[in-house]
């Protein structure tokens, strides 16, 4: 192991501890971590796309699926070591059959593919009423884990363990993934992709294993945010929450493995200060945060982590 | 199916009636947002709070001018005066944010108008207040006409069997010689075909970002303006307009004005006949029609295949 | 923290102060959600409702009839001698965002008590909530008749009706005021109350007049702006009676595009909800139409119980805000109401003293309290009890919009689903006889 | 000597402009084959119809006795041909180690595409290779930082990672200052005869034919109007009026 990856592996246990402990003292935040931690799982994903110079604007399609899948199975299977290999499964098979199919397609044909297949998948839990309860929802019972059955508090306490176990798994994995010829290549397709093709490379396989990976954590991800809520609805199809995902990609910072956690985060605990400021226009604070990201920041928050800590050592010198 | 067709003459003849106006109305939210694709190659978000804007401010203009007693086909020009003056009071700033983040990747510039989305929608909840909004005069000024259905008629609104149709013809139709036919437009064009070799030929890509992003956000304002005498203006309507739009450009092609009709004319006739005999698909049709037409063709309608150089 | 800003040059020390802040702003925010019988300070009401998105249509006035409701009671000198005091939270965002919201709520601003929420997604999501976290829970406006039906909850009671009394009411009204229809077609919004409020009346239609045919049966996407298509193919159908359940935006502007059509004059409609919509439509909407506000709420009911109370209320609404109260404010008012007279008994039954939340939540099961029209019993199962006025719209000289006329108010007991029961087996066994037995309609007197 | 490459029959049209019309061609195994011709004759439509990118509208293509054509670029590059580009195709947001590395790395299975790139055995590879062409100090780099000279070579190591058995090079030196370009030829001669790899290679510059080719053919309306060694070849006034002579023009106008 490099040093690098040490170090970083370092600062990822370090930041799990921290969200314990900042879980542990304020315990409504437990809450907002635990779904901030599903969402940046999620996001994690779409870090692969935009490797890759795709932007998809319609991931929240697999954090839906997987919840509903979680959500249909969780009264029969009420466990959520059961659950998630469930919800990942499904989305990343529907991942595998939407993929061959958008693949074929970059930039915004790419994306508004993407957002067109939530879209349905949105109207589809609306229209099967009998079966989804549309707006209104299924609620999942009580998950167990490892089989035992956990009271409201130790299982929100379970979850937050499982997102954050399943956070530096993935995170350790897309990391390695990033690295190898595979995730290589997916930068490489967004430079030149027919290169790609002359060096014998199959460039929409190589989008294609980004993408089941990408539904395969937003899956995740959405099994998590199903447990944490225990209410789905359809409104984690609607095209704003895929938006919402791509937000905290490049609030982050799509450098790092870090990015997606970092601006899952920024995202979540702006929003809830901003709504607890200003209840009518959280949305307004929140744009602007964005804008000033973009603008003043366009490497995300782990950019401008990144570039404050380059700067540190100069600044002691000096002082 | 032809059996069916006679079976069905006339309610096939009121589908059409009803796809043609609808059809008027996406193209006018559309047709702005793609001629923007076209040239800045960003999916504006924000268009749809422009589209909200407009005919927010469009009613407020309207109610004005009535409650002044002034005479009444002075409620047309307003429509037209309220988007014009959106488009100049918002169309340049956002510009100005998307031409500072050019250089950075696209992704980025979509997230800005991400963001102003955001923040426009909030801002038009503190102007305009959340309950609904309808002005309706022009609507009522102009009465309806029947159409004869058998033994019975339809009334329908001439505003809807005419003045919306023929809107968006005529900017259809203006569109087309504006950019044929004008130095600015063609600038557009060669913009939007080759912006590298644009640059090179001289042409100032700056002013034509501005211009196009200008007219874009007056149609979208004009979009919204022109539907506020029938539809209810409330907190969201943005959002749920831009999603259509998207997939009108996607399924037109880049930048294509005739792309942009023709979609808008598919989608238009698709949702009513889906309304008139399988209403449950009325609300996918779009994106059914997006996918089909990419499966197809995946430049989109009348796009040009990308060759790239070698 | 403070003796990190010393060692802190230059732009460190604005970091290190910031840092400071957040991490105390954390720290408050996790104070002790312990607090238990001791007589508080002030009362902190969490209220959910929706300020962002198309509900906000509901949830604005929802939010104005409290901040006005609160005030009078804080002129008062408060709920024994406690002042009261609302935070809110937008519903717009979603449900995962706002169950964050409701234990943000209980664990972190520590209301004493909820009001939640206009999504009945939202009530269903908070509900297990309330219990989970022991607060209690007033369900102030949300719809949907399954809560209770599939459930218990000891902290969480609703403070109004739900869609079965409020959909059966207009259909006995419709099959009592136009008994011989034999077609409808209907226009619901295509999310869950559209589809449930359908259900409801479908099965109940089914029962209490088998053989209505339905002719088209629309689902527009929520929030749809142009119901052109639709209007055209119900002008050619002509079904006698159309049913809409929708609200909002999408009410007023199917409301616009019918009268331009004259679709009024081929059908009778229903408009369960429409009470909402009448200032903003006004005499767009003609006379004849059969508008309902879920629940017995509107400013000219024709026997309130209180009708000093009524009046007062509606007047200073008015004045406040200048706009007629709608049925959102009553239902909020309801709220208010109820959550006064919760802790009053339960302080009662405390001898004096200050309730703890168990205490609290026992007071509102069984709890009686007035509503601005007239009484509402929370069952033992936690539902409310609540009248439906349904109408029929007249014009008048009077208002720039619709008033109603041939009102019934049907006692909600007669119309609400037993306790025990789900609503679409009990709609099953009414019995035909039933719109026979309704109340007699008033007429308006100006 | 048997031929590597067999061409017969090409014909491709582009509107009215006949790029290739009845071309046959034969590419000797370890020879380095020129083509030279007129600007729009259709010389990089050939690297084009080889690699898989362009279907001629009548012809076959044999690469090894084996029919190539209809198959796709990626497939045609696994059974042995590799090609460089006029305008060099980098990964722009790779270094020129990563760039080649991954070039290495594309010859591997699926499985090995899981290891890190910038593992030994592809590093070693990679860098190795950038040594053979004098890019080991700028191995670092950014690939949008280099010059148009170092780019090329980059782009050509790209193409030789691949271990191909027929090189085609589209203009190896188009681009590159004058003064740098014969130090780029002498760079590459050396490389691909130490490799043994079969090239062929459109050009402009007469002077990288005379030092480069074994063989040079003549593209001229879209067919093959000579063949021959370069002595011969540049010698004929027939080419010199058609290409060289024409080049020579081009270069004058450029000048005035």
């Amino acid at each position: 192991m490099s040093r690098r990856a040490l170090l970083e592996l370092v600062a990822a246990l370090a930041a799990a501890a921290i969200v314990l402990l900042v879980a542990a003292l304020v315990p409504w935040l437990r809450f907002v971590l635990t779904i901030a931690i599903a969402k940046g799982i999620a996001v994690l994903g779409i870090l692969l796309l935009l490797r890759a110079g795709q932007v998809s604007f319609g991931h929240a399609l697999y954090v839906a699926l997987a919840a509903y899948a979680a959500a249909f199975a969780a009264p029969r299977m009420p466990e959520a070591l059961l659950l998630l290999p469930l919800g990942a499964l499904v989305s990343g098979a529907v991942g595998l059959v939407v993929g061959l199919f958008v693949v074929r397609y970059r930039e915004i044909f790419f994306g508004m593919l993407n957002l067109a297949l939530s879209m349905v998948f949105y109207s589809v839990l609306e229209k099967f009423y009998a079966l989804t309860h549309g707006t209104d929802g299924i609620r999942l019972p009580a998950i167990r884990y490892v089989g035992t059955a956990l009271g409201p508090e130790e299982a929100g306490w379970a979850t937050l363990a499982v997102a954050i176990l399943l956070a530096l798994g993935f995170g350790a994995f897309v990391r390695v993934y990033l690295l190898s010829p595979m995730g290589e290549a997916l930068s490489a397709m967004k430079t030149r992709e027919t290169r790609l093709e002359f060096m014998g490379i199959p460039a929409r396989r190589v989008l294609l294993a980004a993408y089941v990976l990408s539904a395969v954590m937003a899956g995740c991800g959405g099994v998590i945010i199903a447990m944490t809520t225990r209410h789905v609805t359809p409104a984690l199809a609607y095209w704003t929450a895929s938006g919402e995902l791509v937000f905290i990609a490049i609030l982050g910072g799509a450098g790092s493995v870090f990015g997606p956690f970092l601006g899952a985060f920024g995202y979540e605990l702006t929003r809830t200060y901003a709504a607890a400021l200003v209840a009518d226009a959280w949305q307004m604070i929140l744009g602007i945060v964005l804008l000033g990201v973009i603008l003043f920041a366009p490497g995300g928050l782990w950019g401008m982590g990144r570039s404050a800590l380059r700067r540190r050592p100069a600044g002691e010198g000096a002082a | 199916m032809p059996g069916w067709i006679a079976d069905n003459a006339l309610l096939i003849g009121l589908a059409v009636l009803d796809g043609l106006s609808y059809a008027a109305a996406v193209f006018m939210v559309a047709v702005g947002l793609n001629l923007i694709f076209g040239v800045l190659r960003v999916l504006n978000i924000a268009h749809g709070s422009l589209y909200a804007i407009g005919g927010y401010s469009a009613a407020a203009l309207g109610l004005f001018v009535v409650s002044r007693g002034l005479p009444g086909w002075l409620v047309f020009p307003t429509l037209l005066a309220a988007s014009v003056l959106v488009g100049l009071v918002l169309g340049p700033p956002i510009e100005r944010l998307l031409r500072r983040t050019e250089k950075e990747e696209p992704v980025l510039q979509l997230l800005v108008t991400f963001a102003l989305f955001m923040i426009l929608e909030d801002l038009q909840k503190l102007l305009f207040g959340v309950q609904p909004v309808v002005f309706d005069a022009p609507l009522k000024m102009l009465g309806t006409v029947d159409i004869p259905f058998g033994q019975d008629v339809i009334p329908f609104t001439a505003y809807q069997l005419f003045v919306l149709p023929g809107i968006a013809l005529v900017t259809l139709a203006g569109l087309a010689w504006f950019l044929r036919r004008t130095l600015y437009g063609r600038m557009i064009v060669a913009v939007t075909t080759d912006r590298e070799a644009a640059r090179a030929m001289g042409i100032d890509a700056a002013k034509v970002t501005l211009l196009t992003f200008t007219a874009g956000a007056a149609l979208a304002a004009l979009g919204g303006a022109l539907a506020s005498p029938t539809a209810s203006l409330v907190p969201g309507v943005g959002a749920q307009t831009i999603v259509l739009s998207f997939a009108v450009v996607a399924t037109a092609g880049l930048g294509q004005i005739e792309g942009a009709a023709v979609t808008s004319l598919l989608i238009g006739l698709g949702r009513s006949f889906a309304v008139y005999f399988e209403p449950e698909l009325e609300v996918v049709v779009p994106y059914l029609i997006m996918v089909a037409v990419l499966l197809v063709r995946p430049q989109g309608l009348f796009g040009v295949p990308e060759t790239r150089r070698i | 923290m403070a003796g990190d800003v010393r060692f802190a040059p230059g732009s460190l020390t604005r970091r290190a102060a910031l840092g400071a802040l957040g991490v105390g702003s954390l720290a408050l925010a996790g104070r002790s959600v312990q607090a238990q019988a001791a007589k508080p300070s002030e009362l902190k009401v969490g209220i959910a409702t929706y300020l962002s998105g198309p509900a906000s249509v509901f949830g604005v006035p929802g939010r104005q009839a409290a901040e006005m409701l609160f005030d009078e009671i804080n002129a008062e000198g408060g709920i024994a001698g406690v002042k009261v005091r609302p935070i809110f939270v937008d519903e717009g965002p979603g449900v995962d965002h706002f169950v964050g919201e409701y234990r943000r709520l209980v664990q972190s601003e520590n209301v004493n008590i909820i009001f939640s929420a206009i999504s009945s997604a939202d009530c269903l999501a908070c509900t297990p909530l309330a219990d989970e976290l022991k607060r209690p829970t007033l369900l102030w406006d949300c719809g949907t008749q399954r809560i209770f039906e599939d459930a218990r909850y000891q902290y969480a009671v609703r403070t109004q009706g739900n869609a079965t009394p409020e959909v059966l009411a207009a259909l006995l009204y419709v099959l009592r005021a136009k008994p011989d229809f034999r077609s409808i077609a209907v226009v619901n919004q295509d999310y869950a109350w559209g589809r449930d409020s359908w259900a409801i009346w479908k099965t109940a239609m089914d029962t209490l007049k088998p053989g209505v045919r339905v002719a088209a049966e629309f689902f527009p996407r929520f929030g749809a702006t142009d119901f052109s298509t639709e209007v055209t193919r119900l002008l050619a159908l002509r079904p006698d009676v159309i049913l809409t359940t929708s609200w909002g935006g999408d009410l007023d502007a199917f409301i616009r595009q019918s009268a331009e059509r004259r679709l009024f004059e081929r059908s009778t409609f229903v408009m369960p909800l429409a009470e909402s919509s009448l200032e903003r439509v006004g005499k767009t909407l003609p006379a004849g139409v059969i508008v309902g506000g879920r629940g017995d709420h509107w400013f000219g009911h024709p026997s309130p119980k209180d009708p000093a109370l009524l009046a007062r209320f509606t007047e200073n609404y008015r004045k406040r805000f200048s706009t007629w109260p709608i049925y959102p404010t009553h239902h909020m008012a309801q709220a208010v109401f109820a959550m006064k007279a919760g802790y009053e008994k339960a302080i009662k039954a405390k001898g004096g003293g200050w309730p703890t939340d168990a205490e609290l939540a026992a007071a509102f099961q069984g709890l009686e309290f007035p509503s601005l029209t007239g009484t509402i019993k929370i069952r033992e199962d936690g539902q409310g009890l609540e009248d439906q006025l349904i109408g029929t719209t007249v014009h008048t000289d009077k208002y720039p919009f619709p008033v109603l006329t041939d009102m019934v108010v049907f006692k909600a007991a007669d119309i609400t689903t037993p306790v025990g029961q789900k609503s679409l087996d009990w709609l099953k066994t009414l019995s035909p006889d039933m719109p026979g037995k309704m109340p007699a309609p008033v007429p308006y007197r100006g | 000597m048997t031929a590597l490459l067999a061409a017969r029959g090409l014909r491709l049209a582009f509107g009215g402009v006949k790029a290739a019309d009845g071309v046959d061609l034969d590419v000797r195994a370890g020879e380095h084959l020129a083509i030279i011709g007129p600007n729009g004759a259709g010389k990089t439509t050939f690297i084009n119809m080889v690699t898989g990118y362009l279907k001629p509208q009548a012809g076959e293509i044999a690469f090894e006795g084996r029919p190539i054509l209809g198959l796709s670029p990626r497939r045609i590059v696994r059974l042995g041909i590799a090609r460089s580009f006029q305008l060099p195709q980098l990964f722009t947001e790779h270094t020129v180690l990563q760039n080649a590395a991954l070039a290495v790395a594309s010859r591997g299975t699926f499985w090995s595409a899981i290891r890190p790139l910038l593992d030994g055995a592809h590093v070693a590879e990679a860098s190795e290779l950038l040594g053979r062409f004098g890019l080991s100090d700028l191995a670092g780099r950014r690939a949008d930082a280099l010059n148009e000279g170092a780019r090329k070579l980059a782009d050509i190591a790209m193409a030789l990672a691949l271990k191909p058995r027929l090189l085609l090079m589209d203009e190896p030196t188009s681009g590159v200052a004058a003064s740098e370009k014969m130090a780029i030829v002498e760079t590459l001669v050396r490389v691909l005869r130490e490799a043994g790899v079969t090239a062929v290679f459109v050009e402009h510059d007469m002077d990288v034919v005379a030092r480069f080719a074994d063989r040079v053919a003549v593209w001229n309306q879209g067919r093959i109007s000579a063949l021959g060694p370069p002595a011969t070849i540049l010698e004929d006034p027939a080419v010199q009026r058609d290409v060289i002579g024409i080049r020579v023009r081009e270069g004058a106008d450029a000048a005035a």
